[in-house]
């Protein structure tokens, strides 16, 4: 039988050499999930772009129904949480406890921010009947702007799209929180932050993904 | 020409379609069949040759041997580009429809083929071509994706809502051949066949004309006419039986009970809602599988429908 | 058990280990009880636990297709509906695919073996091994409710526009099973993924990898990049159904070719799940069975890498007649015939190993002659319907089904017998008894090509698939198929009765039944807990039988945790030793 | 690579080094949104704001993520996933932009 060895410290998992290997597995393990993720949304973008190339004049007079302040203003909020979570590792790596919590709660914040947004857009688009497939229902204000065919194709991707991405930004806000308790409880420190890196890993893949979604809806007209 | 693998593919009936694939699918299955007799060989060869000894046997170290690694790299590799200029030019052969091709319109819907002709003449299941020429048939479908299939002039192409495929053939001698569909469509998908039946060009144009200029007759002869174009058999008996839908014997007048509990009685507006919008009342034990023909049919048309229904007493 | 002093040491060295026949202490013994299983996160547990459900799937299954093939033995009604029918293919189709080709060889097998050839005590992440496999289990509970909320007819394609009609509750349920299924599939790569970069034992370098390790490795590639594409499809199709969004719905300005795009972009590679680690199995058990080294080893890791490659870029051979550019489908044949060779590349290769080797025909390497010719007949046909003109004639028909059997069960499955019946000593700690597995081998050959050679003609004639009824000339075929299923199923329960009854009143089997030299065999059977009561040290390739089996019992005693850090001085003094 | 010879400390990256990259993205944002309103014709827009959306990208990818500093393996699946993603795409396209369809002639 294996025997644990009294060297190594206790997080470190008994089929890992060290701390070391089980970070590196974390983070290689974490990579290909996000490798997963891209190709997840990329079903979606290839869906945009084929829909895009078939019908330009669909998306540049859609585009001219999503707000580009609201959406900038989502964009630097996604931007400022990415940069807390980047700033709670630091913490994590400079065992400053206190850091990471305060940056932890300033990013659980700001996704909750982000969301309120698109619950107002989605809301005044609602209102509008600006709805996905066969609820597209519009007002004669939209269609006096947009009157195309196929325009609740657009509205169907769009709602898709930003509506799996406030998904995952709902998730990344529960492991935020997940990780703002297990930090109360003084599970991290500078040789352990494994689950705070990993984390941070993913809500950046969460950024990256809205930084490509926000041009390509809203700004394109 | 008697070829060892004549036995799996039916008669050819279309030379200008048939000829190339045929000549492809014989020359992969002799090609196949020499490669698969020679690892099987050398399968059962090696088996016997070096059975095992004794425990102890020595075996020689190869790693690889790279004459008979690059032979059987791109032996194979030159191969396969033959078979796949022959089957790239079979295929464009099958796209590049003749100039003079004949035209004839096949509309697929759950579970008939439509058919209509240049001159107004409409048949359902039965595609009537004359012989020794080619032939374009368009393809539309009214619900969801069919295959319009010939095995006998191996032609096939979807047939995709919400846009026209097509296919041609130039039949060579006169007779029946089969068509199937061969996308999958629900409940009678294996029931969704087709006759093409091909006449002398002179029987062709004899037989156009008299079918030519849609129905005529008495409003009760005319409905039964459109009744039996539109394949509304398919689902509704004229005996009593229960099919997809309710049968259409004893319908005028019969009292039904629907889904959601409400009864009604089988009256005119009844029947043209039924025909128009059929998801909006379905008779209990029954599923909305039916296609609305609104847009497809005239108020004319549905008035000489129900003075049909009403004589299947 | 080997006794061995456990030493702190700057530079490791390196011991001979050999595993004892009678061992007291195995993973089976290690933890008792339901819930011990239930919770366990050993790899070997969970790869028993994926065995026992994917052995289940492919009876229930198998049993369809018997029900299936009985109804074909007149060309009209014999004994269900239409509509049965419909859902009995449809069932007998997903289940194969989702729950049984796809998690059989690397869920079950993988995840049993391939942490113990590379000699780690688990996989990287055993928790999350267990989430899958407990996601699996969520997703086979959807599907069932599917059949409770009226069952599904859509074929296991799920082509729209027909799947996302109306009256489809059954199919939002079996969509969104499909969907939680992708995670297992999607997590059990992953990991695999970071076991093979960050686990492997001292002295196993990329060219020592055992070639099943290289199979598992390019499935796992395969399983991150294609499955999270059949996730988003399938989420599509249920928005489909459920919110009408009409993106692949053309009654509301969506495409339903893009659509077929979508799904083969993961149906296609996923064919590649499917049969590369069956590859796997195959390169390893020819190998211990002729005794000899494999011929061609960088061709055969590598090839997986390249079909893993080639096979995302073929998908549109499924949709030659469906209405795609001409550009398009240009491109998918020239590429399709581009997969087929590496393909044959590895097929070569095997039977150049048999080659001056010396070979023992037991059952496990029965079967992978039995996959060698059914495989070839696979891939043959493959070539047929990748060249256009004559995939014109013969897609969508039984040619076609014929076709992918050859593929998915004379390749897949019958791998998979070779690999359950090459490995089931060490897992079960049994032997099976000979003869049975020999008949049974025999009798799978018989029946599967009395099954589905004559598909191919009846296909080749214009025989559809998918039909419930059939016109009157194809009748002697579909009765000869009929015949053979039954043979097959027979068969099948024949190998269902020996291992079991090996289980209970097996012969006990030695750790290394077969000589074979590659790690796995270097523990107890069963094994371990921890696999190894040592960490194993690899100098060797895992093929070289010309090599005395001592070079391969080598370990060093457990330090920390398990793994020597030190392997290049471990590896260069242990080769001035030898 | 299966294990490494050495502890290796991991990159702690600056506090400054963060802020001057967020800063960095929160001037991209705006600048994307502005050059928006103005009259570029049609391909360059798209050009334009989806370079940006790369510049930003890559920003996040190598410093957030900290792919600048790590094992290079991590960088080539990253990758790797987007060149499957634009083979996906371009092969798509391949039949979605040459699709004619034939109108009927009667």
């Amino acid at each position: 039988m294996a025997n644990h060895s009294a060297s190594q410290p206790a997080h470190v998992q008994h089929h890992f050499v060290d701390s070391d290997q089980q970070f590196d597995s974390a983070k290689l393990g974490m990579w290909v999930f996000l490798v997963n993720e891209i190709l997840f949304f990329g079903g979606l973008f290839c869906a945009y772009i084929i829909f895009r190339v078939w019908y330009p004049d669909l998306f540049s007079q859609a585009a001219l129904e999503l707000n580009k302040v609201w959406g900038g203003i989502n964009t630097i909020v996604l931007i400022g949480s990415s940069l807390t979570v980047a700033m709670a590792i630091r913490s994590a790596q400079r065992n400053e406890i206190k850091g990471l919590r305060i940056n932890l709660m300033i990013t659980i914040l700001l996704a909750c921010v982000f969301l309120v947004i698109k619950y107002f857009e989605y809301e005044h688009k609602l209102h509008l009947g600006i709805a996905p497939g066969s609820f597209w229902n519009p007002t004669p204000e939209v269609l006096a702007v947009l009157d195309h065919p196929k325009a609740n194709i657009f509205f169907s991707i769009y709602y898709v799209m930003t509506g799996i991405h406030g998904l995952h930004v709902i998730v990344g806000i529960g492991l935020m929180i997940w990780l703002y308790i297990r930090a109360g409880k003084g599970h991290f420190n500078s040789e352990y932050y494994t689950p705070v890196e990993i984390t941070g890993l993913y809500w950046h893949l969460v950024d990256l993904i809205w930084i490509f979604l926000f041009p390509l809806l809203y700004l394109i007209e | 020409m008697g070829r060892l693998f004549d036995f799996m593919l039916p008669e050819n009936k279309s030379p200008l379609t048939a000829d190339s694939t045929d000549g492809l699918f014989h020359f992969i299955n002799e090609v196949s069949l020499i490669l698969l007799l020679g690892i099987t060989i050398a399968l059962i060869y090696f088996a016997i040759k070096y059975k095992r000894k004794s425990e102890d046997d020595e075996t020689p170290v190869i790693y690889h041997n790279h004459a008979l690694e690059i032979t059987w790299s791109v032996v194979p590799l030159l191969i396969c580009l033959v078979i796949f200029g022959w089957g790239y030019s079979g295929w464009l052969n099958l796209k590049a429809v003749p100039n003079d091709a004949y035209e004839i319109h096949v509309t697929g819907f759950k579970w008939n083929w439509a058919v209509n002709y240049e001159n107004g003449a409409q048949t359902l299941n039965e595609l009537h071509v004359p012989k020794g020429k080619p032939v374009k048939v368009v393809l539309q479908s009214r619900d969801v994706l069919h295959s319009f299939f010939i095995p006998d002039y191996r032609v096939k192409h979807d047939v995709v809502p919400g846009r026209y495929t097509y296919v041609w053939f130039q039949a060579e001698e006169t007779g029946e051949s089969q068509i199937f569909c061969t996308e999958y469509c629900g409940t009678s998908h294996s029931d969704m066949l087709a006759k093409v039946i091909v006449h002398e060009p002179e029987e062709f144009e004899t037989w156009l004309e008299l079918n030519g200029g849609g129905p005529s007759g008495t409003p009760v002869e005319q409905g039964e006419a459109l009744v039996n174009l539109q394949g509304c058999q398919t689902c509704h008996s004229l005996d009593g039986s229960a099919k997809i839908g309710p049968s259409f014997k004893g319908i005028w007048g019969r009292s039904e009970q629907m889904t959601d509990g409400s009864t009604i009685t089988v009256d005119e507006n009844y029947i043209r809602e039924s025909i128009l919008y059929p998801g909006e009342k379905i008779v209990a034990g029954y599923q909305n599988v039916m296609t609305p023909y609104e847009g497809r049919i005239s108020d004319d048309e549905i008035t000489n429908i129900i003075e049909y229904l009403k004589t299947l007493k | 058990m080997a006794e061995v002093e456990t030493k702190k040491m700057t530079t490791l060295q390196v011991q001979r280990f050999i595993p004892s026949e009678n061992p007291t202490n195995t993973y089976l013994t290690d933890e008792k009880g339901v819930w011990a299983w239930m919770t366990t996160v050993d790899h070997k547990k969970i790869g028993l636990m994926y065995l026992a459900s994917v052995a289940f799937f492919f009876a229930l299954a198998g049993f369809l297709a018997l029900a299936l093939r009985t109804e074909l033995w007149t060309p009209a009604k014999t004994f269900i509906e239409a509509d049965t029918y419909n859902q009995l293919f449809t069932l007998h189709g997903a289940m194969m695919v989702f729950f049984v080709l796809v998690p059989s060889i690397p869920a079950a097998l993988g995840n049993f073996i391939m942490p113990m050839q590379l000699g780690a005590k688990d996989v990287a992440f055993p928790r999350l091994n267990l989430a899958s496999f407990y996601i699996y289990v969520i997703g086979a509970i959807f599907t069932f409710i599917s059949l409770y909320m009226n069952g599904f007819d859509t074929g296991w394609t799920f082509y729209t526009p027909y799947s996302s009609d109306a009256n489809s509750a059954g199919v939002i349920w079996v969509t969104l099973g499909v969907f939680i299924l992708g995670f297992s599939s999607i997590l059990t790569g992953t990991n695999f993924i970071t076991t093979i970069h960050k686990l492997r034992a001292p002295g196993i370098t990329w060219g020592r990898l055992p070639l099943n390790v290289w199979a598992l490795y390019a499935t796992s590639i395969i399983q991150v990049l294609a499955t999270p594409v059949l996730a988003i499809t399938i989420l599509l199709l249920s928005f489909e159904n459920i919110l009408d969004i009409g993106i692949f719905d053309p009654a509301l300005g969506g495409d339903p070719v893009l659509y077929q795009h979508f799904f083969w972009f993961y149906s296609h590679p996923a064919v590649y799940i499917m049969i590369v680690p069956g590859f796997g199995i195959i390169s390893e058990v020819i190998s211990t069975f002729s005794k000899k080294t494999v011929f061609g080893y960088w061709a055969i890791a590598l090839s997986s890498l390249a079909i893993a490659f080639i096979g995302f870029l073929v998908w549109g051979h499924h949709m030659f007649t469906s209405g795609q550019s001409a550009v398009a489908t240009t491109v998918f044949s020239f590429l399709t015939f581009l997969v087929g060779i590496p393909t044959g590349i590895k097929i070569l290769n095997w039977v150049a190993t048999l080659y001056k080797g010396s070979i023992e025909m037991k059952t496990p390497m029965i079967y992978v002659f039995i996959f060698l010719f059914l495989f070839s007949i696979g891939g043959f046909t493959g070539i047929m319907l990748g060249a256009l003109s004559v995939d014109i004639h013969l897609h969508d028909t039984y040619y076609v089904v014929a076709h992918f059997h050859y593929v998915m069960m004379g390749g897949t499955l019958i791998a998979l017998l070779a690999g359950l019946h090459y490995w089931w000593p060490k897992m079960t700690g049994k032997m099976y008894n000979e003869t049975l597995g020999k008949i049974s081998a025999v009798l799978i050959f018989i029946g599967f090509n009395m099954t589905f050679l004559p598909q191919f003609v009846m296909g080749a004639q214009g025989m559809p698939r998918r039909y419930y009824n059939y016109i009157d000339q194809f009748q002697p075929f579909h009765q000869t198929s009929t015949i053979g299923s039954y043979i097959l199923g027979v068969a099948f329960l024949i190998i269902l009765y020996y291992l079991v009854k090996s289980l209970f009143g097996g012969e006990k089997a030695p750790s290394n039944p077969w000589n074979s030299r590659g790690l796995e065999w270097q523990s107890t059977s069963p094994p371990d807990f921890h696999n190894f009561d040592h960490t194993p040290v690899v100098i060797n390739h895992p093929y070289d039988y010309h090599k005395p089996m001592e070079e391969f019992q080598l370990g060093i005693a457990v330090s920390h945790n398990g793994h020597g850090e030190h392997q290049d001085e471990a590896v260069s003094e242990e080769t001035k030793k030898a | 690579m299966s294990t490494t010879a050495h502890k290796h400390e991991h990159h702690v990256a600056s506090a400054f080094q963060l802020w001057l990259i967020g800063g960095a993205l929160v001037v991209l944002t705006i600048l994307t949104v502005v050059v928006s309103s103005l009259p570029i014709p049609a391909p360059l827009d798209i050009i334009t704001a989806l370079s940006i959306a790369l510049v930003k990208a890559f920003l996040v990818a190598a410093f957030f993520m900290g792919l600048y500093w790590d094992v290079k393996f991590n960088s080539m699946l990253l990758i790797g996933a987007l060149v499957f993603f634009i083979l996906m795409v371009t092969v798509t396209l391949l039949d979605t932009m040459y699709r004619n369809d034939i109108v009927p002639s009667f």
